[in-house]
């Protein structure tokens, strides 16, 4: 993926069994990010293919994507602000499932994810974090089958980062997740096979305990982290 | 917008004052202020087709005249020529539409939006505007009907009775039929934006990305909500020509655009009922001030413009609403429950 | 020969025209998003002020080049103070505003001025290009666009104040918490944006009759010319008056003033269609 | 003392965010401030910057009050912020967004610009790009590169290491530790990266629900169940 | 039976058309004033009853409406433009009430319930183009407003110019909003006629003698005009040095030499001494309209239509500023003299005067006493 002069991603060989849980690590500016928004539409990469459960999904429309059953929680969050929380996580159910079905699965999700408490809230009057919460809330009320998380835990405090490992554990029973994150701790609870990201491009893929390992890792991106392991 | 329309008490008191003013106008009040109301019934038509696109679909429109002056023009051609008036009505809510869904087609799937594409609608029906004021030449008429340029189209037959041209309707009848037309939009459009189909255009109104992202086509979402709006107006149109008789490029103008989304703002942006009453309080000024001898009508039009935005920032409806609410929590409040918090408010 | 000359001095003006009309338009709305529905009547005020103090024995160059600027920009100042620092960031209530104001200014400068006034008559007179005749006055039009152009970019490129402006504009809360003032960054950018209208509408007078309503004749166009042109303030406005320009007046010589006008509005349509953040949304994003 | 925060509240309309808030920051001091989501941290950073509706109580700087002063004055005396969610300009290039913060002439802006890339070199080849274009990290980065550029005597984090590598999280945690020891800058400290706040801040407050009262032994930090437990229960 | 006599007034007194309106409203009143200060008609004041259609089409046929069936006025003065008149015409048509359109226009106007004074090319142009091609040669170049009026009066300068046996080379049309003339003043120099018709209206296509002037044209090639000067105001916006040597017709003219248009100058003046506009024929005929309703009144003794109708075209001359007036009873239009000035120094100098002028075009068209219920806007086709 090219940005004018700015090359964010370069040839990415990338493979997901369905099911599978992915940890994608990388230094800030590798290019997770834009690797996403590859792989969901929002950008169309200048070269190479993108295939999804046997389709070649390179260059489709996002929402076509989405509807082949990807779901992302984006680095920014991406929330309807003027509505509630509520009609937030409505508006992903009802894609898949009739209105009594959606309501249901609207206020299941909104308890998964622990934010029951703020359904009728206005979005856009919510923390930072609360905000991440209902996002990912829309997220899996959309029941994907591959869910691309970037950095979910970005603002969460100790026992709600346990919370969210555990959420997304679960999800990962039901859908292949890619989560990206920065935060250790998290990804120690999660990890099983893990892809570095540098410049662009793959740099490893290796299991969790041989990456906090690795010295070149540690180099580009670890840090001191490491032996905190 | 959440709970089902049908059991929002304020749909059923607009809808009934809606019905009460049809019914009673006609017996109660003299000929010229049934005329009068008639009017602002037109416009409010005309003012809840932008209302709806701009507050329940994101879309912002400078020339939404051009759909109420092509719905207008498509009527008087149509009924002068065919000396009926039932299929022209279709036909100015028909030809509006699809001319708002191809613009509409042009706009978002170029992913115009925003002030860009204000402007793109605003240049469409400038040129629209130009086009039809150079049409004076007797060579620019379309079967019997000269389209005068400058001058518009006179002499437009009033609306008859489906199927029998001579049975015109007079004023009372006209108004009656009109209200018809404005309480029939209003449901349509308070079930529209309740249904799900409403629920995504206001998702995407509130973040486009999000829509996407869930795997809703928001270019044809867009589109569509669009060609609604362009319909109501085109109906809005020709409404106005009938009402009037005459029909001329004011229709089309920049003019006729930023009055309705002056009636729209000063009513409220979001709601259905604001852009009527936002209509109905400036049209009436306008009125007034034309008929008292003040030192210049236009001058206090404008003065008058400016307070009611800076009194009113979210116009009319919500300010009324939200104060309502604030009374209400207060009221609570006084009464025990509410948490709020000690020590008065400092200015920052 | 000499009739493609004249056409072309006539292009050349057109653009200068159209560069005058939206350059002040360019700073208020490019850059402050404020829709100045009442610009028209900024650039009649400029207009008024050269007629009037003309009128009463100013030297009508220095009424256009310094007595109109600085009052239409001190006008521009108090009605930011009054009305418009309430409405950054409400774009359509900016316009409600402002539509009100100019109905205001349309009835005011009537009730004061009364609406026929003596105008100016163009100095300088004419200058034959072989057989043809043609104001001088067309050059002043035209070094007076290139004068404000490099002005505004001088501005701009070397002062910090266009810096700031750019970034109060886009993040107010932020920018104040970097120690900027941000109701004069405003205030002082719309100001300017007047001043600059008020100049170019001095600079019309001599051309124009001069009444209150000759505003609405200008408004579209102007807006047409900023938003076609994209964010930036100079190139922006530059190459979209240059396009808009040329094209329009060809089209005028080609078949008449109708389909001249008709050529101009179906080009920014294109265009936008081509480029939906206007034209410096797209290409040269970087400049000014 | 510098900061001096005397039984703060602040509502957003009748929804109240803090209540009765109590705290204080010496010259050289850095005071962390642990919470869990919508507890209230960013409203009490943003209370303090001027921007939110205090409700009671005072806000003390340097000793004088500055309840009523608006925020570019607060930016002026000194107080500077890196807000959750970095409010990078995103039209303005990285350069640009540097320039606009640093107050002074032509040289002065160069010379501080060049410092602040000492400080986070990662800046150096991203100079001319977009902020908007820019990655999470990156732009934190560049938002506390833009706050230090402006020499603040009091600087408010909110939680500055949301989305960074855990190596920069590092260089940031040194950076400012030096900082703190080189020039008297004194910081007040929004986070929730447990090891990040114990190394940098001298005391750690928890808030809860709008209300902070606790202060959490160094002792305690280290272990992350007691913090939670000091937090109180996840809202 | 209400105890005054309900005079209406629709002339636009803010908006685009004010500075037309506010004079005709002026001169109106000052007709009114004279009326009731000899006592009133029929015993009764005369009550003007007057609105502000702010240049606005909807809100005259609303105005309109009021007047007739709200206020019940006796009789209605008023429309500026052929656009205002044709939207409030059918309205006091439908419901009977007298209407009297006091405006110059491109003719054409056929309804028995409808006065109309002003004067129509037939009176005008018909002189203004021989008098043109006397002095100044055959071959002639238009440029007029792209509406109704332009058209028309277009149509028409090219016949009388033909049946004077010379040639139109070109005619040109401009929308209204149009103000940069720069390319057809070159391109009237390369077709290089002998004189300039121009039947331009509005603020706007004042920027056309503006820009011919700049370009030093007025010393090149003469610009005759058939509306210059009709609402009073151009003639004072130009300078001299722009305005002078401009020549126009019209039935009316501030230098017309005969005691009533003395008088009544001088009460004008007397009434509104700070007045900035010139007197023209629009706001004179409004006089003229006034005062023939009133005499008409006072000799039916009373204020019902077909009555006043049966005076009004009984041939009766009146006496007026403008000179000889009386009333066609085909057409119902006004029988009147038509002048000829040049502007210098911002005042029109009369050069030539034609008596009883009749309105031959629409004549062509409208035979009221044929069929009296006609009630249309005839195009006068050539
Ligand atoms: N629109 C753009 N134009 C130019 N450069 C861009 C654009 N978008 C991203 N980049 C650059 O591409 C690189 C990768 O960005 P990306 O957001 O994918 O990084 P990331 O891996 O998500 O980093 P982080 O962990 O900090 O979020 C960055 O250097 C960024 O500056
Ligand atoms: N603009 C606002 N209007 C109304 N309520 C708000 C607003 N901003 C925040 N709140 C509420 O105030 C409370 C405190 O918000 P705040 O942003 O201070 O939380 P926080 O501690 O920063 O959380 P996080 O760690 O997620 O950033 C939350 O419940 C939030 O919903
Ligand atoms: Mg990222
Ligand atoms: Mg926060």
């Amino acid at each position: 993926m090219r940005f004018g002069g700015v090359t964010a991603v370069d040839n990415v060989d990338f493979n997901l069994k369905d099911g599978e849980l992915r940890c994608l690590l990388g230094p800030n500016g590798a290019g997770k990010s834009t690797f996403f928004k590859c792989l969901t539409g929002q950008l169309t990469p200048t070269e190479g293919t993108v295939t999804f459960a046997g389709q070649d999904i390179t260059g489709a429309h996002t929402h076509q994507i989405v509807n082949l059953g990807v779901g992302i929680k984006t680095q920014v969050p991406n929330v309807f602000d003027g509505i509630t929380a509520y009609e937030n996580v409505r508006l992903s159910a009802r894609r898949k499932h009739l209105k009594p079905m959606a309501k249901e699965l609207t206020m299941h999700t909104l308890e998964r994810c622990g934010i029951t408490h703020l359904a009728k809230r206005e979005v856009g009057l919510l923390s930072h974090g609360q905000r991440q919460l209902v996002e990912l809330a829309m997220v899996l009320a959309g029941e994907p089958k591959l869910i691309l998380l970037d950095e979910p835990a970005a603002g969460m405090t100790g026992d709600e980062r346990d919370r969210l490992a555990q959420l997304v554990l679960e999800s990962a029973r039901s859908a292949a997740v890619v989560v990206v994150e920065h935060d250790m701790a998290f990804i120690r609870q999660i990890a099983k096979f893990v892809t570095v990201f540098n410049r662009g491009a793959i740099f490893r893929e290796a299991m969790i305990d041989d990456i906090m390992q690795d010295r070149e890792v540690q180099e580009i991106y670890l840090g001191k982290q490491a032996n905190a392991a | 917008m959440e709970k089902p329309v049908t059991r929002d008490p304020g749909f059923y008191v607009m809808v009934a004052i809606g019905l009460a003013v049809m019914f009673a106008a006609p017996v109660m009040l003299d000929l010229f202020t049934i005329m009068q109301i008639t009017q602002y019934v037109v416009l409010s038509v005309f003012a809840l087709s932008l209302g709806y696109i701009w507050g329940f679909g994101g879309i912002l429109s400078f020339g939404q005249a051009a759909f109420f002056g092509l719905g207008a023009y498509t009527f008087a051609v149509a009924s002068i020529n065919m000396g009926s008036t039932t299929i022209p009505m279709v036909l100015a809510f028909v030809i509006p539409t699809i001319f708002g869904a191809a613009l509409g087609y042009f706009m978002f799937y170029g992913r115009l939006s925003d002030v860009y594409l204000g402007v793109v609608t605003l240049v469409v029906a400038l040129i629209f505007w130009k086009l039809i004021n150079h049409t004076a030449g007797p060579e620019y008429s379309i079967g019997e009907a000269r389209l005068g340029g400058f001058n518009g189209i006179p002499s437009i037959p009033t609306l008859h009775v489906p199927g029998d041209p001579g049975a015109w309707l007079d004023p009372g009848q006209m108004f009656q039929v009109f209200m018809a037309f404005l309480i029939i939009i209003y449901i349509a459009l308070r079930f529209l934006i309740a249904s799900d189909f409403g629920r995504v255009s206001i998702g995407i109104r509130e973040n486009e990305t999000r829509a996407s992202l869930l795997g809703y086509d928001v270019r044809k979402q867009k589109v569509v909500v669009f060609a609604i709006g362009g319909g109501i107006a085109g109906i809005a149109g020709a409404m106005w020509a009938t009402y009037q008789a005459f029909i001329d490029p004011n229709s089309v103008s920049m003019e006729m655009s930023a009055k309705a989304l002056v009636w729209v703002m000063a009513g409220g942006v979001g709601t259905l009922v604001g852009p009527i009453i936002g209509c109905i309080l400036l049209q009436w000024l306008t009125l007034q001030l034309g008929t008292v001898d003040v030192v210049n009508s236009i001058a206090v039009l404008g003065a008058i413009m400016m307070i009611l935005v800076l009194a009113l920032p979210k116009g009319i409806v919500p300010t009324a609403r939200s104060l309502m609410l604030g009374g209400y929590v207060l009221w609570k409040r006084n009464h025990g429950q509410g948490q709020a918090m000690p020590g008065k408010a400092v200015k920052e | 020969m000499d009739y493609t000359l004249v056409i072309a001095l006539e292009m050349v003006r057109a653009v200068a025209w159209l560069v005058l009309l939206a350059s002040g338009l360019a700073i208020i709305f490019g850059m402050m998003k404020i829709i100045n529905f009442a610009h028209g009547e900024f650039l009649m005020l400029g207009g008024y002020t050269v007629v009037i103090s003309t009128g009463n024995g100013v030297n009508e160059w220095f009424a256009m080049l310094v007595l109109a600027p600085i009052v239409v920009g001190i006008f521009g100042v108090i009605v930011e103070r009054l009305v418009i620092q309430r409405l950054y960031g409400r774009i359509l209530d900016s316009l409600l505003a402002t539509w009100g104001l100019s109905m205001l200014m349309i009835g005011g400068v009537t009730m004061i001025f009364g609406n026929s006034v003596t105008g100016v008559a163009t100095p300088l007179g004419g200058m034959s290009i072989g057989d043809y005749q043609v104001p001088r006055y067309n050059f002043v039009l035209i070094f007076a666009a290139i004068f404000l152009l490099l002005a505004i970019w001088a501005v701009l490129k070397f002062t910090k104040a266009g810096l700031i402006a750019r970034a109060t504009m886009q993040n107010p809360d932020m920018s104040e918490a970097l120690g900027i003032p941000t109701r004069w960054v405003y205030m002082a950018t719309f100001g300017i944006g007047s001043a600059v209208t008020g100049f170019a509408g001095a600079l019309l007078a001599p051309m124009t009759g001069v009444v209150p309503t000759m505003g609405v004749n200008f408004i579209a166009q102007s807006f047409i010319t900023v938003i076609t042109g994209g964010a930036s303030v100079i190139t922006g406005t530059l190459s979209a008056a240059g396009l808009l320009g040329s094209i329009s007046q060809g089209m005028t010589f080609l078949t008449g003033p109708v389909y001249g006008d008709a050529a101009l509005l179906l080009a920014a349509l294109v265009l936008l269609r081509l480029l939906p953040q206007g034209i410096t949304g797209r290409i040269f994003k970087k400049s000014l | 003392m510098l900061l001096d925060v005397k039984g703060l509240s602040a509502a957003y309309g009748l929804v109240p965010a803090l209540h009765r808030v109590d705290f204080h920051a010496m010259p050289g001091e850095v005071v962390g401030i642990l919470g869990h989501n919508g507890m209230g941290k960013t409203t009490l950073m943003r209370s303090i910057m001027g921007y939110v509706k205090v409700t009671g109580g005072e806000i003390n700087f340097d000793g004088k009050s500055i309840l009523g002063t608006p925020v570019n004055a607060r930016a002026k005396m000194g107080i500077g912020l890196v807000p959750q969610g970095r409010q990078i300009f995103p039209n303005l290039s990285v350069e640009e967004n540097l320039h606009v913060a640093i107050p002074g002439n032509k040289t002065e802006v160069a010379r501080t610009t060049d410092e602040m890339l000492e400080l986070f070199p990662r800046l150096k080849r991203l100079l001319d790009r977009r902020g908007g274009a820019l990655s999470g990290g990156e732009q934190q980065l560049l938002a506390l590169a833009r706050c230090l550029a402006r020499h603040p005597r009091l600087m408010l984090l909110d939680e500055p290491t949301e989305g960074i590598q855990p190596s920069i999280i590092d260089e940031i945690s040194e950076t400012l530790a030096s900082l703190t020891k080189k020039i008297d800058i004194t910081i007040v400290l929004v986070e929730q990266n447990l090891d990040f706040i114990t190394g940098l801040s001298d005391r750690v407050y928890a808030i809860s629900n709008g209300v902070l009262d606790r202060e959490i032994p160094k002792a305690e930090l280290t272990d992350a169940g007691a913090v939670s437990a000091f937090m109180g229960f996840t809202a | 039976q209400s105890d005054t006599i309900k005079i209406g007034g629709l002339h636009d007194l803010s908006g685009a058309l004010d500075s037309t309106g506010v004079p005709m409203n002026q001169v109106f009143q000052l007709a009114i004033k004279e009326i009731n200060e000899a006592g009133g008609l029929l015993g009764k004041q005369v009550e003007p009853v007057i609105y502000d259609p702010q240049s606005n089409m909807s809100l005259y046929s609303q105005y309109a409406t009021q007047l007739a069936l709200r206020d019940q006025v006796d009789v209605v003065m008023g429309g500026i433009t052929s656009a205002s008149r044709e939207t409030i015409r059918p309205i006091f048509h439908r419901y009977d009430t007298f209407y009297f359109y006091n405006t110059q226009y491109e003719g054409g106007v056929c309804d028995r319930n409808e006065i109309t004074l002003g004067t129509t090319p037939a009176q005008t142009v018909a002189r203004l183009i021989p008098y043109g091609m006397n002095l100044y040669g055959k071959k002639v170049y238009t440029i007029a407003a792209d509406y109704n009026y332009g058209h028309i009066t277009a149509a028409w300068v090219k016949r009388y110019v033909e049946e004077n046996g010379g040639e139109v080379i070109e005619t040109e049309f401009f929308p209204l909003d149009v103000s940069q003339f720069g390319s057809t003043i070159s391109k009237i120099q390369g077709a290089a006629p002998d004189f300039v018709l121009s039947a331009l209206v509005g603020t706007s296509h004042l920027g056309f003698y503006r820009q011919w002037a700049a370009a030093g044209m007025k010393s090149e090639i003469p610009v005759l005009s058939t509306v210059f000067g009709a609402g009073g105001t151009e003639q004072v916006i130009m300078t001299p040095e722009e305005g002078n040597g401009i020549i126009s017709s019209f039935g009316y003219f501030e230098a017309i030499d005969n005691p009533t248009n003395k008088a009544f100058l001088e009460k004008v003046e007397a009434e509104y001494p700070d007045k900035d506009w010139v007197m023209s024929e629009i706001s004179e005929v409004t006089y003229e309209g006034v005062k023939m309703w009133a005499d008409a009144v006072a000799e039916a003794g009373t204020t019902e239509r077909d009555a006043l109708l049966e005076v009004l075209t009984s041939g009766k001359t009146y006496d007026m500023p403008a000179g000889k007036v009386k009333i066609d009873p085909k057409t119902q239009h006004a029988i009147r003299d038509v002048y000829i000035a040049e502007l210098q120094d911002q005042v029109f100098e009369i050069k030539e005067s034609y008596p009883d002028s009749p309105p031959t075009d629409t004549q062509m068209v409208c035979d009221l006493i044929e069929n009296p219920d006609s009630n249309e806007h005839f195009e006068i086709s050539l």
